[in-house]
């Protein structure tokens, strides 16, 4: 399995690659569209992310010190998003979650809404897997 | 000779811009207007030859802050035909006004069994601050539904009034829908009830009748920053009698008259309501908007801004696969709706990158979202700036994001 | 390479002007503060460019809007060395600050037979709003005095602090008096008994050291129209940990998580206590005024204010007939006094006829002139851009005016 | 007796006849020093004029519809003011002094500061005094 710094790289390259912003978000669509699809009984108001303007699941798992991630948004554009951030850490130790910082999608070059403070939410999503790994043992 | 309509959007620099490489189309008008030169003119003045702080001082910045500040209560005095300046407080916003007489007032007459009237079309501003009113008192909090056309039920609220309600709160224009109530009537029975109305007119006083007198209103509410004015100022007017006998809210310099080891009396009004150094500029900056815009005929105005919202209307409605919510018999400047397969936060950010603002989601309106089941709406709202090319523009933006998400599926 | 302090007095606009024929000698400082070209050019960039409401948006004015408000609350936070940006609360001013921990802090942790302790050297926006919350709560409100140094009496203070004291509100720097409090001694004091303090800092933070983390204050207000910024906007730093622990004050827009018909949940730090629209600007320029700041050496700069206090406490002791008020070991950028025979109203109406701009009468601390069995005081104070050309005018002046007097005797 | 207006036209000559402010002040002054002393005892908390920076005492006595006054001020300025309006108002029918408007103090080109919202207490002056007028009836 690729690092978190291995697979951010590769995503950038892919983004660096697409023309104009409609193209990106085609791009990111489709990466959301490619998102297996979440249980609707996992949609529970705790698996709700707080702070985004859109609904964002995410129902974790702990396995051995990984974290397995199945996600899901009522957003396209967040959808894509959220599918980044599983590709990115689904099945990753815990611990490099934790360390994790997600500058990229700051260079993505795509949306400033998502680094924003309060509108995106992904810092309000990586908050709330951050809090999940962080209880996530080896054992 | 009133001013032209026409000349309006060259008055407002910021409007000049490009957005993300489109001429910006700013629709984003119900959360906050833009503010034309003059506005921002009268600012940079007060800073660079009037500031000092206000009413206690003797020396000449002093006085020119006092007067300036305080000719800026008057003209909005006169905007709004309070009887007297000194029934208009100034507050940071609509927030602050409502939550100060949900505080005051509610000290001084609302008790355990008492009712509170709010509608189900209220902003969060204008239904949280009474909900925790009666939560701390033990009244009751009523609320008026709507129907499927946005209207209020005035069957309803006929049925709801009675001798235990103490104040009825509601807006004049729905910010989510932008319904305009019928408020003379709502107000007229409130009055033959012997209860008092509290107006939220934070998205009424731009466009429609602002008259506190002739609607007699008890209490109206309003905010600078969505009349053309600076952010961080608003209005309380309050009629003379209930404010006096208000207790203070907020408490400390200016809104003293005696301080003693074991006694503390108040000012007079309106300073028994403006504790501390005030926003000296904001007011006076309001002023300066209120100045630009009566510069417009106002029945030109309104006919001016009726004429631009039927045009959205129509070519919405044109839209294929778009819904446009609520159906009022009156409408004022607000265009909400939702595109099928596309969600209202995937619309806003996509129209941004075509340099179209617009607002997306709840627009503090929770109950009105889950009253029409949805999560949100996409909202244009307009200005007097605004003209039929922003139109053209939205709908060829929401078009062109149709397109994008149909090659997807 | 910092900014000299000589070159500060050209980037402040207001203070190139003639007053009643002579050259503007602004002395007001502790009642409010001039501004720098930069303050308002960044309230001026902010209207013609980014205006937007913001937290919610998704458009690009949105975000800019919401980037450069929240960018100012990290400066702010920065400045004062607080732990995390969201113990930074925007309120209206210092007043506003105060009162929303006696509200809030108030609801939640006084109650009858507790004990506030504040001190005689207060303003009356640290005073009254305490002694309303005792009256409210059935608490006793204790005040510590003051000696005729002008100094609190701190052994009277040690006697106070109980078990069932439940804050300390105590100001750093007197603003009738300018006596620079013993604020690290205070909180230690306090803090071994267990309990918070509010630190009322408007007249310290743009003169002293504001690091809350070095004083281990629990709440820190100040205004920003003081420190060279816009009016109308002002801070409450709180610890995080009593800021999570208090009830929302006001409420309405952007402080809510949730609504439904019956339940309303609230959102986190620092938005849980900004309901409604915020001044959008008005951080912003308050933090163009502080990186305004900064750029002086901190030192130096209180050297320099330092000494030209003591400058204008030599000349004006030199005056025959003239008082001082207070001796204490030290004091920050005030001079309060009386002329014999000249009542202080006299003095600032006749000084501003020659362009000087004091303050006269109580200066919101009624409580003080009481224990000094006065009316009141004129009042000079200094601000960085002021120059012993100030106070060579200044001690002219008051000499002219005595002369003025003389003659009628 | 001379009317409120006769009077007044009188005070704008002899202060349009002064040459600078400091001399309109020395004449304000010499007015108020020509006041006629104020008993100690009349200086009430009823008697003080609210709204004003300095303490400025009004007593006030009704003799068929006439009122009477008597004053004083703990600033000279304020009591050369004060003594204006004694001059003007004393002795006169209290229906005329209802009616006064004293827009006279923004001409004598002197106070800015005393015709000004609240640093002065003119208006709050006047209004004390019209209470006062409004309350003393011929009978
Ligand atoms: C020591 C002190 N505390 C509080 C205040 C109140 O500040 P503001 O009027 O800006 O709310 C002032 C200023 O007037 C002050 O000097
Ligand atoms: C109808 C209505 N009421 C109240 C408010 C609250 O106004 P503010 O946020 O300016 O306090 C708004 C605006 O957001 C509104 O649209």
């Amino acid at each position: 399995m690729k690092t978190i710094p291995e697979i951010e790289a590769q995503f950038i390259d892919d983004f660096n690659q697409l023309e104009n912003w409609e193209e990106k978000y085609d791009y990111l669509i489709e990466l959301g569209d490619s998102l297996p699809e979440m249980p609707a009984e996992l949609k529970t108001a705790d698996n709700l992310v707080k702070g985004c303007q859109s609904s964002v699941w995410f129902a974790t798992r702990c396995e051995d010190g990984r974290l397995f991630i199945e996600a899901d948004s009522d957003s396209l554009i967040i959808k894509g998003i959220v599918a980044i951030l599983v590709q990115l850490l689904s099945g990753q130790p815990s611990s490099d979650i934790a360390h994790a910082d997600l500058t990229m999608f700051e260079t993505l070059g795509l949306w400033r809404h998502l680094s924003s403070q309060r509108s995106n939410g992904v810092t309000a999503m990586m908050a709330h897997l951050k809090q999940s790994a962080a209880t996530c043992q080896i054992n | 000779m009133t001013k032209s309509i026409s000349s309006a959007r060259a008055d407002f620099p910021i409007l000049n811009q490009l957005v993300n490489d489109h001429p910006l189309v700013y629709l984003d008008n119900a959360a906050t207007a833009q503010k034309p030169r003059s506005v921002i003119d009268s600012l940079v003045h007060y800073y660079e030859f009037d500031n000092a702080n206000i009413h206690r001082g003797n020396h000449t910045l002093a006085i020119r802050a006092t007067e300036a500040h305080e000719a800026a209560r008057s003209t909005i005095a006169g905007f709004i035909n309070a009887q007297y300046a000194h029934e208009i407080v100034f507050t940071r916003g609509t927030t602050e006004s409502i939550n100060l007489v949900a505080y005051s007032f509610g000290e001084a007459f609302v008790k355990a069994g008492d009712e509170i009237i709010v509608t189900e079309l209220e902003h969060h501003s204008n239904y949280v601050p009474w909900f925790l009113l009666c939560k701390r008192k033990g009244a009751t909090f009523r609320v008026v539904p709507f129907d499927q056309d946005g209207e209020l039920d005035l069957e309803v609220f006929k049925s709801m009034l009675s001798e235990k309600t103490r104040l009825v709160a509601v807006n004049h224009v729905s910010n989510s829908l932008g319904t305009v109530n019928p408020i003379s009537e709502i107000i007229q029975l409130a009055h033959q009830a012997g209860v008092p109305v509290l107006v939220d007119a934070a998205q009424s006083v731009q466009h429609l009748d602002h008259d506190v007198q002739a609607l007699d209103a008890d209490f109206y509410a309003f905010s600078g920053h969505k009349i053309y004015g600076p952010t961080g100022v608003g209005v309380l007017y309050g009629k003379e009698k209930w404010l006096e006998e208000m207790p203070p809210f907020l408490s400390g310099g200016e809104m003293i008259e005696n301080v003693t080891c074991d006694k503390v009396t108040f000012n007079t009004l309106p300073f028994k309501f403006e504790a501390g150094t005030p926003d000296v500029s904001g007011p006076i900056g309001l002023a300066a908007a209120i100045d630009y815009l009566i510069q417009f005929d106002p029945a030109e105005l309104k006919d001016y801004e009726t004429d631009l919202l039927n045009y959205g209307l129509e070519l919405l409605s044109d839209i294929p696969d778009l819904t446009i919510y609520g159906n009022p018999k009156h409408r004022s400047s607000i265009l909400p709706f939702n595109v099928a397969g596309i969600q209202h936060y995937d619309m806003g950010v996509l129209l941004d990158n075509y340099g179209i603002a617009v607002r997306t989601g709840q627009h503090c309106t929770q109950p009105v979202m889950d009253a029409l089941g949805i999560t949100g709406t996409v909202r244009a709202s307009l200005a007097l700036y605004n003209t039929r090319e922003d139109i053209d523009a939205l709908v060829n933006g929401i078009k062109r994001v149709q397109r994008l998400f149909r090659r997807k599926s």
